[in-house]
C-alpha cells in the first residue's frame, strides 16, 4: 500500500482543462512545465487524455456548456483522482461569480482537492500547489467523493 | 539542423531552471501579492469593499467597529483597493503562495484591537 | 484519393493541442478535409452583460479578464474609448508606457504563440528554448508592473505605474538579449527542414480572400496586406514611435511565422525608442467616475489583429452598452477558408496558425455542445495518434 | 430609517459650507475624495456623481474643509511642540527678518523673494521634487491658478501675492496623484494651510507625500468677477490691464501704462469672499514656516518659523547664503505693522460673525465651534483650574516705560499684552497692543505707558475653572486674563492667553488618552 | 479638407433624406444614422469607395427599438459607424453577407444576442443557441438581468 502511495507521489501526471477562463492561469500553467520552473522534476507530466492522468488542473470558472464537459473528463479519469482549481476564478468564479452563464467555481461541480488562488498564480504558486497536493497523496488522503 | 547546435551548446551551461520550492526568487519589488489591512488606519468606510471588481472585500459594520473579511479565493491582486483607500491602510504583501486545501481558511478576518 | 464519402470528425473542445475549450466539426474525405463548422462559446462568460452591472473602475479589471494572453490590448482599449467618451487625453509619458508595455506584451504574446506553433508540429525542443527565452520578457513585464500576466497598468486617465530610470537599464539588457535570441530563432526557422516541411504552402490564405473575409492581424499582413491599426489608426503614442509594418507574400503557416518573428524585432526597436524619448511628466489624470452620455469606438491592434471596442454612456457611473469585438473572431471565416483542402494531420497548425484566442471570442457567443461529446473525447488520442504518424514520416 | 445617502458627509458640507457661499475653492476636498466626486470646474465646486453609491460612511469631505469645526485641535498638534506661542502669531520658535540674497527674485516680488529662494533650494538640494505654487493666468493677469512647480525656474513666474482664490490644494492632490511625486512643498494661504493640515490630521494617505507647509500671510481673497466688475465699473479698470496688486494700508493696482489707482480698504472690503471677512488668522499659524511682507521695509520678509522641519529647511538656506536674515528686534515697526494687522484681521473677523449672528445670517462652523465648545471641551475647561496652565513668570512693565520701550519689549518677547507693575509689585493695570496703535509712530517716543494702559482690568483667582476664564473672555472680548491673589486683588500671580486654553484643548489627542 | 468630411459629402449626395444624423466627434471617426431602408445601398456604396473591411455589428437595446451600428474601416483608418434601429419584435433587416463575406459571424452573434432576424442570411439555424438555452431570451436585451437570466437559466438546469 505504502509502495503505492509512493508511486502515485512520485509521478502524478496532470490533465489540464480551461473551464472558461481567460488564458492567464493556462500560459501560467503552461509556463510551469517550461524549462525556467520545470516541474518535471517532480515527475509531472502534462498529459493529453483523461484516462492518463491522476490530476485534473482546472482553470477558469465554471460555463454552463462546459459543466457537462468538465464532469465526463472528471468521470474518465481512473482513480484516485485530484481536482487542483488554479486561478482564483477556478476557485470561486471571482469576477464572472455573478456573470450569467457562469456556474461559479470548480467547487460547485466538481470535489476539489487543493486550491491555488491569484489572478493569475504565478508559476511558483502553481508548483507550491502541486507540491502541497503531491503532499496530499503521499498521506493518503483523498477526497470524499461528492456530485 | 541550427537547432541541434543550440542544443549542444547550452547543455555546457548553467540551467535555468529555479529550483522551487527549494530554491526561489523574491518577487520583484512593487510586486502585487495579498492585501492586508492595517485596522488602526481603518476608518470603516466601505470603498474598497464597494470598488473591488471581484468582491473579495466584505466589510461588516461600520467605522472604528468594522470588520473586514478578505477572500483570497476571490482576489484578483489588482491592487485597486490599495489604490483607492485614503488613508493608505491597505497594503500589498509580497507573499504568493496561497495554496490550501479548503476554501474556508482563505479568508482573512481583520478587527481593531481595543 | 477518396474514400467516396464524407465523414465528419469533431475536434475538441478539450484536446492537447489548444489550451483552451473550442469546437470544429470537419468534413473530410479521405484525409482531405472538405468542409468545416465552428462551435465557439465553450468560454462564454457573458462579459459584456456584466459590463453594464459594474461601475467604470471595475471595468477595467473585467475588460482585463477577456483574455489573458492580450490584457493590457484590452485595457488600453477600453480606456482609450472612455477617455473619448470624457474628452480627455492621456497625458504624454502616459502614453509612451502604454506602447512600452503593448509592445513587450505583443513580444511575449508572439514567442508564446512561435513556441505553440512548434509543439504542433512536434517540434518540442524549439518550443522550449522559446519558452526560456520568453520569461526574459515576463520577467520585465512583471518588474514593471507587480504581475506576470494580468498587468493593470492602465486605468481611465493615464497609466497606474511609472517606469523608473532604475530599471530601464533592466529592460535595455533583456531587449538585447531578446533581439539576439529572436534573430537566431529566424535563422533557425528558415534552415530548419522539419518546421518547412510542415508550414510552408500549409493552410494558405490568398489576399483576396483575407480582404473579403475581413481577416486582421498577422493573419493578414502574412497575406501581403499592409494593415495595422498602429499605423491607420494611431492611438496611445504610435504617431510620435517610428515603425515598419512587417508583411510577408507567403500566405501561409510558415510567413505568418515571419510576420510574428518580424514583429517581435519590430517592438525591441519601439520599446528602444519609446524609451529613449519618453517624456516625463504626469502619469493620469484623475478621471470622474460618472462619464457624460455619449458612445465611442476604440480601436486597438492587440497581438493578434484589430481588437476594437464599442461604449455607450448614459451619464451614470455604469456603462449602458458595451461591445467586445476581439480580433480571433474576425479571423474565424478566414480560418475556415484556410482549411478547406488541407490534410486532417494540419489541423492543429493551420488553427494555431491564426493564433486563436477562444477566451477573447467567446465572450459573446453561444454553442450547442450536446452533440458529439464522446467522439470528441475519442479525437483527442487519434489527433495525437495522427501527430505522431506524421512526424514519424518526416523523420 | 436613515438610507446611506443621508451619512454621507457631502450633504454636510453642501448645507453648512457650499450653500451659504463659504467655499473659497481650495480643493482640498477634491483632492481628498477618494471617490473623485467633487471637481472644481468654472470656479465652483461640483458634485459630479452620488457618492453613497460608493460608500456610506466616509467624513472627508467635510472634515478636511478649512471652514468646518472638525478636526481643529488636532491640527494644532503639528505646531504646538514649538517653545514660544503669542497671540496673533501663533505658536513659534523664532521670528525674524529674512530676504533672498539674490536681487533678481527680490525685484520679481513684492517683499524678500523668501519663499522662492527657499523653494528653489530645496528642490536644488532634492529635500523636495515638487512645490506648489500659484501663478497668474497668462490672459487675465489678476486672476491666478495653481502650479505645480517641478524645475527651480518654473518658480520664478510664481513670485507674488495672493489675493484670490486658488485651488493650491486640489494641485497638491494633483501633484501626487496624477503626477507621482512624493516630497512636494506646499505654499499657500492660512486657509490652505489649514487644509492641509487637516488633512494631516486626517491622515489622508496623499499626506505622505508631503515635505514642508509654507504659509503666506493673508488678510483676505477677493471673488474675481465680482471684483473685477467693480474695478471696471467704479474705476474703469480693465482686467487685463492690471500688472499687479500690492497693499499697504491702501489697495493699489499697478496698471500695465504706469498708472497706479489706490482704492481704501473698507471699499475694497465689500468685494472680499465672505468667508475672509471671518477668518481670523493672519498668519498661516499651522504652516512650518509663515511668510509675509515686511512693511514699512522694502525688500524683507518678515519669517515665522515654527517647526523642526521648518527651522531645518531654512537653516539650510542661511548657510547655502541663499537666504540672509536679520533680527526682527532691530526693527520695531515692522513688527508693529505686522502685529497691527493681524489683530485688525481678527477685529473685522469678531465684528463680521456677531454681526451675522445677530442678523440670523449662517456662519461658518469654524466660528461657532471655537466659540461655543461641544460638551467634551466643556468637561475638561471645567476641570482644570487656572493654576494649572497659567504663566508665571510675567514679564511686567512700569508705568514710566515709554510705547516705544514697550514695543521694544514686545519685539523681543512676542506678547501683546502687558500687566502694569509698580515698584512694590502692586498691579495697576493692563496695556495692549491696541492701546499701542492708537498712538501715531512719531509720538510714541514721547508717551508714557500709563497714559494709554487701561485701569479696568479683568481679572481671576487661580482656584478658577478655565471655563469660567474662558467666559470671561469671551464676555469681555479680550485674549488675556490676569490672575491674581483672592485675598490680595492687587497681587500679580500669572497670566492666562486664549491661546493657553487652545493648548489645553488639544491635550485629549495627545496626553489624557 | 480632411478625408472625413469629404465622406460625409459624398454619404450626403448618395444618400440624401435617407441619412438622419452625421457627426464626426473626431478624426478618423464617423457616426452615421440612416433610415433602415437603407442598409443594403449605403453598404454597397461604402463597399465600393473602400470601405471593405467591417469591424464587427453591435446591437444596443434602447427600450422600444434596437441600434444596430456597423463597424466599417477604410484602408484600417478611418471607422464608420453605420447605425439603424430597427423594431424589436416586426422587423426586416435583410443580410449584408453577400456584399462582405466577413460579416457572417457577426451577424449571427447579433441574432443570438438580440433576436433581430436577418434576412437571406445563409445560416441563421439553432447552431448559435444551446438547445438548453430558453426560447425568446436573448440576454443582451435590457429587459433580461443578471438576475432574471441567472434565475431562469439555472432552474431549468437544475430541473434537467
Amino acid at each position: 500500500m505504502s509502495l503505492l502511495k509512493w508511486i502515485r507521489a512520485k509521478s502524478p501526471w496532470i490533465l489540464h482543462f480551461n473551464t472558461g477562463g481567460c488564458n492567464g492561469c493556462d500560459i501560467e500553467l503552461l509556463a510551469a512545465f517550461t524549462p525556467r520552473f520545470d516541474v518535471e522534476r517532480f515527475g509531472i507530466l502534462l498529459q493529453g487524455s483523461p484516462r492518463h492522468a491522476d490530476i485534473l488542473a482546472v482553470t477558469g470558472p465554471v460555463t454552463l456548456q462546459v459543466r457537462e464537459r468538465l464532469i465526463r473528463i472528471y468521470e474518465q479519469m481512473p482513480e484516485p483522482k485530484y481536482v487542483l482549481a488554479v486561478g482564483s476564478c477556478a476557485c470561486s468564479g471571482a469576477p464572472f461569480k455573478d456573470c450569467y452563464n457562469v456556474i461559479g467555481g470548480v467547487d460547485k461541480v466538481l470535489p476539489v482537492d487543493a486550491y491555488v488562488p491569484g489572478c493569475p498564480p504565478k508559476p511558483e504558486a502553481i508548483i507550491d500547489g502541486i507540491v502541497k497536493l503531491i503532499q496530499k497523496i503521499e498521506e493518503g488522503g483523498t477526497c470524499e467523493k461528492r456530485r | 539542423m541550427a537547432i541541434i547546435a543550440e542544443a549542444i551548446k547550452w547543455l555546457l551551461k548553467h540551467p535555468v531552471t529555479i529550483k522551487y520550492p527549494f530554491e526561489r526568487e523574491a518577487p520583484p519589488k512593487g510586486f502585487r501579492g495579498r492585501p492586508v489591512w492595517d485596522m488602526h488606519r481603518c476608518i470603516g468606510c466601505g470603498l474598497c469593499s464597494r470598488i473591488c471588481p471581484s468582491g473579495a472585500i466584505e466589510i461588516i459594520g461600520r467605522g472604528q467597529e468594522a470588520k473586514i473579511k478578505h477572500y483570497v479565493d476571490r482576489c484578483l491582486f489588482c491592487g485597486q483597493c490599495s489604490e483607492s483607500c485614503p488613508r493608505n491602510a491597505i497594503k500589498l504583501m509580497n507573499d504568493f503562495e496561497h495554496a490550501r486545501y479548503n476554501r474556508d481558511v482563505m479568508i482573512y478576518e481583520y478587527k481593531r484591537e481595543t | 484519393m477518396s474514400y467516396g464519402s464524407i465523414v465528419k470528425v469533431p475536434f475538441g473542445p478539450q484536446h492537447p493541442a489548444l489550451k483552451e475549450p473550442e469546437h470544429f466539426l470537419f468534413e473530410i474525405d479521405g484525409e482531405i478535409i472538405v468542409n468545416v463548422k465552428p462551435r465557439i462559446g465553450y468560454n462564454h462568460r457573458g462579459i459584456e452583460k456584466a459590463f453594464e452591472r459594474r461601475t467604470y473602475i471595475q471595468n477595467i479589471y473585467l475588460a482585463e479578464r477577456i483574455c489573458g494572453i492580450c490584457s493590457d490590448a484590452h485595457t488600453t482599449c477600453y480606456t482609450q474609448a472612455i477617455e473619448d467618451l470624457l474628452g480627455l487625453d492621456a497625458p504624454p509619458r502616459a502614453r509612451y508606457i502604454r506602447v512600452i508595455v503593448a509592445e513587450l506584451e505583443r513580444i511575449h504574446s508572439h514567442s508564446l504563440w512561435l513556441g505553440i506553433a512548434v509543439h504542433e508540429i512536434g517540434f518540442d525542443t524549439f518550443f522550449m528554448y522559446l519558452w526560456r527565452d520568453r520569461e526574459a520578457v515576463m520577467d520585465i513585464l512583471e518588474l514593471i508592473s507587480g504581475n506576470r500576466v494580468h498587468y493593470a497598468m492602465n486605468t481611465i486617465g493615464g497609466v497606474r505605474r511609472d517606469i523608473t530610470p532604475e530599471i530601464i537599464p533592466k529592460i535595455i539588457r533583456s531587449l538585447d538579449f531578446l533581439e539576439k535570441r529572436t534573430k537566431y530563432y529566424m535563422k533557425a526557422l528558415r534552415s530548419e527542414r522539419t518546421v518547412l516541411k510542415r508550414t510552408v504552402d500549409v493552410g494558405v490564405l490568398k489576399p483576396k480572400d483575407a480582404v473579403e473575409l475581413c481577416a486582421v492581424g498577422p493573419t493578414l499582413r502574412a497575406s501581403g496586406v499592409k494593415n495595422d491599426v498602429r499605423g491607420d489608426d494611431p492611438y496611445a503614442a504610435y504617431d510620435e514611435i517610428p515603425f515598419n509594418i512587417v508583411t510577408d507574400d507567403g500566405c501561409d503557416v510558415f510567413s505568418r511565422m515571419l510576420v510574428r518573428c518580424g514583429e517581435i524585432l519590430e517592438s525591441i526597436n519601439m520599446i528602444r525608442y519609446a524609451l529613449d524619448h519618453m517624456p516625463s511628466g504626469m502619469l493620469r489624470v484623475r478621471m470622474p467616475m460618472a462619464v457624460k452620455p455619449g458612445e465611442a469606438v476604440s480601436r486597438v491592434e492587440a497581438p493578434r489583429g484589430e481588437l476594437i471596442h464599442y461604449v455607450k454612456s448614459n451619464g451614470s457611473t455604469r456603462p449602458e452598452r458595451y461591445k467586445v469585438r476581439s480580433p480571433t473572431l474576425a479571423n474565424i471565416p478566414a480560418l475556415c477558408r484556410m482549411f478547406i483542402g488541407q490534410h486532417v494531420a494540419d489541423i492543429p497548425i493551420i488553427l494555431a496558425g491564426i493564433d486563436p484566442c477562444f477566451a477573447c471570442m467567446d465572450r459573446l457567443v453561444f454553442i450547442d455542445v450536446k452533440t458529439n461529446k464522446r467522439k470528441s473525447l475519442d479525437f483527442e488520442s487519434f489527433s495525437e495518434m495522427v501527430r505522431k504518424q506524421r512526424n514519424f514520416r518526416l523523420a | 430609517m436613515k438610507t446611506s445617502k443621508d451619512l454621507i458627509a457631502y450633504n454636510d458640507l453642501k448645507r453648512r459650507i457650499i450653500d451659504p457661499g463659504f467655499c473659497n475653492l481650495c480643493g482640498a476636498c477634491e483632492s481628498a475624495c477618494p471617490i473623485h466626486a467633487l471637481k472644481i470646474e468654472n470656479r465652483r465646486l461640483n458634485y459630479t456623481h452620488n457618492c453613497a453609491d460608493f460608500m456610506d460612511f466616509c467624513s472627508i469631505c467635510y472634515d478636511i474643509c478649512p471652514f468646518t469645526e472638525a478636526l481643529l485641535f488636532e491640527t494644532l498638534g503639528f505646531v504646538a511642540n514649538a517653545p514660544n506661542r503669542a497671540e496673533g502669531i501663533g505658536y513659534y520658535r523664532r521670528m525674524l527678518l529674512a530676504q533672498a540674497v539674490d536681487k533678481k527674485l527680490r525685484d520679481l516680488s513684492h517683499s524678500g523673494g523668501v519663499v522662492t529662494a527657499l523653494l528653489m533650494h530645496a528642490i536644488k538640494t532634492g529635500f523636495i521634487d515638487s512645490a506648489i505654487t500659484s501663478e497668474r493666468e497668462k490672459e487675465t493677469s489678476i486672476e491666478i491658478r495653481p502650479l505645480l512647480s517641478l524645475v527651480p525656474d518654473d518658480l520664478l513666474s510664481t513670485v507674488d501675492y495672493e489675493y484670490f482664490p486658488s485651488s493650491v490644494a486640489m494641485a497638491f492632490g494633483k501633484a501626487v496623484h496624477e503626477y507621482g511625486k512624493t516630497k512636494i512643498a506646499f505654499v499657500g494661504t492660512p486657509c490652505h494651510v489649514r487644509a492641509i493640515r487637516k488633512l494631516e490630521a486626517w491622515e489622508h494617505k496623499i499626506m505622505n507625500s508631503l515635505r514642508i507647509v509654507i504659509g503666506l500671510t493673508c488678510l483676505w481673497s477677493f471673488s474675481l468677477p465680482e471684483l473685477t466688475r467693480f474695478l471696471k465699473e467704479r474705476y474703469g479698470i480693465e482686467a487685463g490691464d492690471i500688472l499687479r496688486i500690492d497693499m499697504d494700508g491702501k489697495y493699489k493696482v499697478s496698471l500695465k501704462n504706469g498708472k497706479v489707482a489706490a482704492i481704501s480698504i473698507p471699499e475694497i472690503k465689500a468685494h472680499t469672499l465672505s468667508i475672509c471677512r471671518m477668518c481670523e488668522d493672519f498668519t498661516s499659524e499651522l504652516a512650518d514656516i509663515s511668510v509675509g511682507g515686511a512693511h514699512p521695509l522694502k525688500d524683507w520678509s518678515t519669517v515665522i518659523i515654527r517647526t523642526e522641519i521648518g527651522e531645518e529647511i531654512f537653516e539650510e538656506a542661511v548657510k547655502a547664503d541663499v537666504i540672509r536674515t536679520r533680527k526682527i528686534e532691530e526693527e520695531p515697526n515692522v513688527y508693529a505693522h505686522f502685529v497691527r494687522m493681524s489683530f485688525l484681521k481678527r477685529k473685522y473677523a469678531t465684528e463680521e460673525v456677531e454681526r451675522r449672528k445677530k442678523h440670523g445670517e449662517p456662519v461658518p462652523p469654524i466660528s461657532i465651534r471655537l466659540r461655543e465648545f461641544l460638551p467634551r471641551e466643556i468637561n475638561l475647561l471645567s476641570s482644570l483650574k487656572a493654576e494649572h496652565i497659567m504663566t508665571k513668570n510675567v514679564i511686567t512693565v512700569t508705568p514710566e516705560t515709554t510705547l516705544e520701550g514697550l514695543l521694544a519689549i514686545m519685539t523681543r518677547y512676542h506678547h501683546t499684552g502687558y500687566p502694569i507693575v509698580d515698584d512694590e509689585g502692586k498691579l495697576l493695570g493692563i496695556v495692549t497692543f491696541d492701546d499701542i496703535s492708537k498712538v501715531l509712530p512719531s509720538k510714541r517716543g514721547g508717551v508714557l505707558v500709563r497714559e494709554v494702559a487701561h485701569s479696568k482690568i479683568v481679572t481671576a483667582h487661580p482656584d478658577s475653572s478655565l471655563m469660567e476664564i474662558y467666559e470671561k473672555m469671551i464676555q469681555h472680548k479680550i485674549g488675556k486674563i490676569i490672575i491674581v491673589d483672592r485675598k490680595d486683588h492687587r497681587k500679580l500671580l500669572g497670566i492666562i492667553t486664549k491661546t493657553d486654553i487652545m493648548h489645553v484643548l488639544k491635550w485629549p489627542m495627545k496626553k489624557l488618552v | 479638407m480632411r478625408r472625413e468630411d469629404r465622406i460625409v459629402t459624398k454619404l450626403r449626395e448618395k444618400l440624401k433624406e435617407k441619412i438622419i444624423t452625421i457627426n464626426v466627434p473626431r478624426e478618423r471617426r464617423i457616426f452615421i444614422h440612416i433610415k433602415p431602408d437603407a442598409l443594403r445601398e449605403s453598404i454597397k456604396f461604402l463597399r465600393d469607395i473602400g470601405f471593405r473591411h467591417i469591424s464587427t455589428i453591435t446591437g444596443v437595446d434602447t427600450g422600444d427599438s434596437i441600434e444596430l451600428i456597423y463597424h466599417l474601416a477604410l484602408d484600417g483608418s478611418i471607422e464608420l459607424s453605420l447605425k439603424l434601429k430597427v423594431q424589436k419584435d416586426d422587423h426586416k433587416v435583410p443580410t449584408i453577407t453577400d456584399i462582405i463575406p466577413g460579416v457572417v459571424l457577426y451577424e449571427r452573434e447579433v441574432h443570438e444576442m438580440f433576436g433581430v432576424n436577418f434576412e437571406g442570411h445563409p445560416d441563421l439555424s439553432p447552431l448559435i443557441l444551446p438547445e438548453g438555452w430558453p426560447r425568446n431570451i436573448y440576454p443582451l436585451r435590457k429587459k433580461y438581468t443578471l438576475e432574471h437570466l441567472r434565475n431562469s437559466i439555472f432552474k431549468e438546469e437544475d430541473e434537467k
